[in-house]
């Protein structure tokens, strides 16, 4: 399964494992390049790590096209120390951050809209102290309105290589719920092709 | 208050009405899509009204979705009115959407926090050398930059000089000497331009003047001319003092 | 060489290899006991993890009882990386390198009186730096100040063959190098008539 150790320990290998323990950020392609040289030899330096470190007590992953390693996510148990509630977020957090990311990039009037309820400003600045969202530019309509999108630490942070890891975010997306109401409304009118698309099931009463 | 499923309700648990209503509605145990609107919308109004006899403060927000309910309830049960648009049942499929996309975010972030987390379940290296990223400035500059700023420091720093072309002047001595010799040859006042040569013209004429007034005031300080003038800018007239 | 990797695969060694790694300091086997538990697997998960990593990017160590991850000695040189940044000379800078070209060997204060400003040290750490001046010797004066002088580096750098062919006063003034604003300001004036006065502005930058 694992290519033979011999094909790592060369020196491109050794130096791409070397600059990516010593880092003290995930590091891109383009970074490692710039430390250790040659592009090709990299990205199958990087494939070749990974590969060895599978299984292993610590792993190479990949987060938004940024490299880093970390110890294996079963081993939790031995690792984990008393700061869990370092950075509980409340449930308006968990909500906001997750519309963010599976709708970015999004207005703060598109995630009231869904939340039924306005945010608190106090919301957004959290999420945006933690690292995770970033205003990304204004909707063009009246008003300019900024958007916000998630950032690389937030890949990073959540353990995904990219937003496509998303949990769940296929299915969400081919059921339309990612759609705005106004969308899935009309979605749903043509294909019932009526009102009689709700059964207002009332005999359970 | 007999509920069969009763929501033991903390009003400031709710992050507002769709929040409440996404509560009552998964109490009907059915998938959203096949939620009962009517039955969510009689849950919503007793448990707004169990809010009041509790004499619970429902924040405004929470009384206009149960007015709006109420309504979407009536029009729901009486005979349809083709002109009402949007019909009842639209209504109802929009709530029952938005009930549906609030709650798929409510999972989807549940998901999410679960997952392992870095600095929660997974560490990254404690104690990281460091990478170092050596700045090295490559300066620039052109020759010409080079010889255009010493041409400006040598132009700025060579002493200060004023070159006054030769050109024909009469000294403040020939003047003193030529206006006592003259003044003891008149009798009357004369004015200052009669003490001037004949042939004076130009800028030395200008120079003659100049100095010529200058002696004449010299001379008057001495005591040998008197000077006199009616009004500003009149001719300037002198006379010799006998002695 | 290195033991079979299934040696390592058991929960024992995948635990001390994660919280080693994780750990912000080297921690002593019974730091390590403390995480990971039973004393006697862990001499054992410690010898076989020196031996994996032997000869690969990372190594583990012991130093005074203690146990930490470092990346391979040998590898130091690519944890470093050069930037070159390309960066233009400002004003002091280039007229202090001026003046030296001109008037070599010359002391600091010798430059200053040329300059008529004060010149800062970090402007000669820039022209060392640059590669363009040296250090040459002593002026035997009181105080024995040094005395500065242009390097080759310099003369190839400016595209000269020697010191002589910097353009002498008259040829600069004859390219109009001889602080233009003036002359052009002296002709402005002497055509209006006014006295023929070379005016020298001295203000600096």
């Amino acid at each position: 399964m694992t290519p033979p150790d011999e094909a790592l320990v060369d020196e491109v290998g050794r130096a791409v494992e070397a600059v990516l323990f010593a880092a003290e950020q995930p590091l891109t392609l383009a970074d490692l390049r710039a430390y250790v040289g040659d592009e090709a030899d990299i990205a199958a330096a990087l494939a070749a790590l990974t590969d060895h470190y599978a299984g292993r007590g610590v792993e190479l992953v990949e987060r938004g096209g940024r490299w880093h390693f970390q110890t294996a996510p079963d081993l939790a148990n031995f690792l984990r120390r008393d700061r869990e509630d370092s950075r509980k977020l409340s449930r308006a957090g968990i909500e906001t951050l997750a519309i963010i990311a599976y709708h970015e990039p999004v207005t703060r009037a598109e995630i009231e809209a869904i939340r039924g309820v306005q945010i608190s400003k106090g919301t957004l600045d959290v999420l945006m102290e933690a690292g995770w969202i970033r205003p990304a530019g204004r909707r063009e309509v009246p008003g300019r309105p900024l958007m916000y999108a998630t950032t690389p630490e937030f890949l990073s942070h959540f353990g995904l290589a990219s937003r496509r890891d998303l949990p769940g975010i296929d299915d969400l997306r081919a059921a339309g719920l990612l759609d705005p109401v106004d969308l899935a409304f009309e979605a749903a009118h043509s294909e019932a092709g009526g009102p009689e698309a709700v059964e207002t099931a009332d005999e359970d009463d | 208050m007999t509920d069969p499923a009763p929501l033991t309700i903390d009003i400031d648990g709710w992050e507002g009405p769709l929040d409440l209503l996404l509560a009552l509605a998964r109490s009907q145990k059915v998938d959203l899509r096949q939620l009962s609107i009517l039955q969510l919308v009689d849950q919503y109004l007793t448990y707004v009204n169990e809010a009041r006899e509790l004499k619970l403060e429902l924040a405004a927000d929470y009384l206009v979705m149960a007015a709006w309910l109420a309504y979407l309830k009536s029009a729901l049960l009486l005979p349809r009115d083709p002109e009402i648009e949007p019909s009842p049942e639209e209504m109802a499929l929009r709530l029952q959407l938005r009930l549906e996309r609030l709650s798929a975010m409510r999972e989807a972030g549940a998901r999410l926090v679960a997952r392992d987390r870095l600095g929660r379940d997974v560490f990254t290296r404690g104690a990281p050398e460091g990478l170092k990223t050596v700045r090295k400035s490559r300066w620039q500059a052109e020759i010409y930059d080079l010889i255009a700023a010493y041409g400006q420091i040598s132009a700025r720093t060579r002493p200060v000089m004023h070159i006054v072309a030769v050109r024909p002047v009469m000294t403040l001595e020939d003047a003193i000497h030529r206006v006592s010799e003259l003044i003891g040859q008149r009798i009357d006042w004369s004015t200052i331009e009669s003490f001037l040569p004949e042939d004076a013209s130009g800028s030395y004429r200008k120079s003659a003047l100049a100095s010529s007034f200058v002696a004449a005031l010299e001379l008057a300080k001495q005591g040998r001319v008197e000077i006199r003038q009616k009004s500003p800018f009149a001719p300037l007239y002198l006379r010799g003092i006998e002695a």
